[in-house]
């Protein structure tokens, strides 16, 4: 099982901050690939994401209890 | 307030607090950068502003822009606390400070701290105005990332 | 503290007075400069540093820095303290807030504010060292005014 | 009367902080010239002059009653 955290426009988008996604190994372009059918996310082309609390790229893998985030863009500061 | 350097907060921020984190013997300038919420951006008025954070992964990013400055401006020692939850008008969101034993790397250190914010922490605010809401993004900020993705390795 | 925009004092500066100065609603941006007592300069030990202004004329320079920034920097709003008397290692000597809507302004004002209180305003220190004193004078300090006078007009 | 007034260095070497000049008119240039010749001041021809509170220039000038202050490099900050 893979967790995903959302934020801002798109935890509200979902309505949840987790999604768990069965799954046991995949990268990152696929799983976007997989909310992107599944859930109505707006910024998710536009996202960074982040697997156990660092920036992935496209091809790296993510596996079975690995957090993927998906990180619009940040606006802090 | 803890003794972290970096850090997300959920209270006020303050000031003397930051300071004593960078405060040294060998530093004879300490800059500090407080990001403060703004009422009017571009003739429309904010109500307050509602800040969410990734919280271990920005605390992590914030560390890593403290460890890039302490690479690029010998002798500066920085702190970065970034506030969460909802701010007033006024309030400080984001508070750096840097001290170093020269006054010019304690201005430039300072200022590439909060570019690297805005390029790479996990935070988002979502502005509260009189009629509606939004969370920003760097569509409205005018943050470009000219590959696409932010700039993760500087 | 008072409400002063520039003063002189005796009494240790507080920073949150500082920002209280500056703070606004229109503010997006406060920086902060603190020059300190550095223990070391060019390897040479500093016990203690004794500070000397020429009261009246020192506000008056300060605010004319003031004025200075707040043609070239639209809507800052600076406030500068300095501290006279003796002074220790990591103690503030001088506090300069800027506030403005845009931090690139803020950062500006502010760096050019320490740069022309070297220039400009009558400061001086003498430094304590383990083995003696001494006035200390641009030729130390290495600020060189080229026509052989302190640009006094910006 | 004119009142001097003498700072840092200065102050030390002439053990005061005033000097008073019996002068009814002159200028900065003259005034400096006079105080070279009465007083041992190391640091005055590297010393700016202010006129009540104002830096003033060799030929301004400078009259009873007025404080002349002998600005010696400054080092605040």
């Amino acid at each position: 099982m893979i967790n995903i955290l959302l934020f801002a426009q798109m935890q509200e988008e979902v309505g949840k901050e987790k999604i768990a996604v069965e799954m046991e190994k995949t990268t990152v372009k696929e799983l976007k690939e997989y909310l992107q059918m599944h859930y109505k996310l707006t910024q998710l082309n536009e996202s960074m994401v982040a697997v156990n609390e660092a920036y992935a790229l496209e091809n790296d893998e993510v596996k079975t209890g690995d957090t993927v985030a998906i990180i619009p863009p940040v606006s802090g500061g | 307030m803890t003794d972290k350097l970096f850090e997300i907060v959920e209270e006020p921020i303050l000031l003397e607090d930051m300071i004593k984190k960078v405060k040294r013997r060998e530093a004879g300038a300490i800059t500090t950068f407080i990001g403060t919420v703004r009422e009017f951006t571009k003739g429309k008025r904010t109500v307050f502003l509602q800040y969410q954070a990734y919280k271990p992964m920005a605390e992590k990013m914030l560390a890593q822009i403290g460890k890039e400055i302490e690479e690029k401006w010998q002798d500066t020692c920085v702190a970065i606390t970034h506030r969460v939850g909802r701010l007033e008008i006024t309030e400080a969101a984001v508070v750096i400070a840097v001290s170093s034993p020269h006054r010019k790397a304690a201005y430039e250190a300072n200022e590439y701290a909060i570019e690297r914010i805005k390029q790479i922490v996990p935070i988002w605010k979502k502005e509260k105005w009189e009629d509606g809401d939004e969370w920003i993004g760097d569509q409205l900020e005018r943050i470009e990332y000219p590959t696409g993705q932010p700039n993760i390795k500087e």
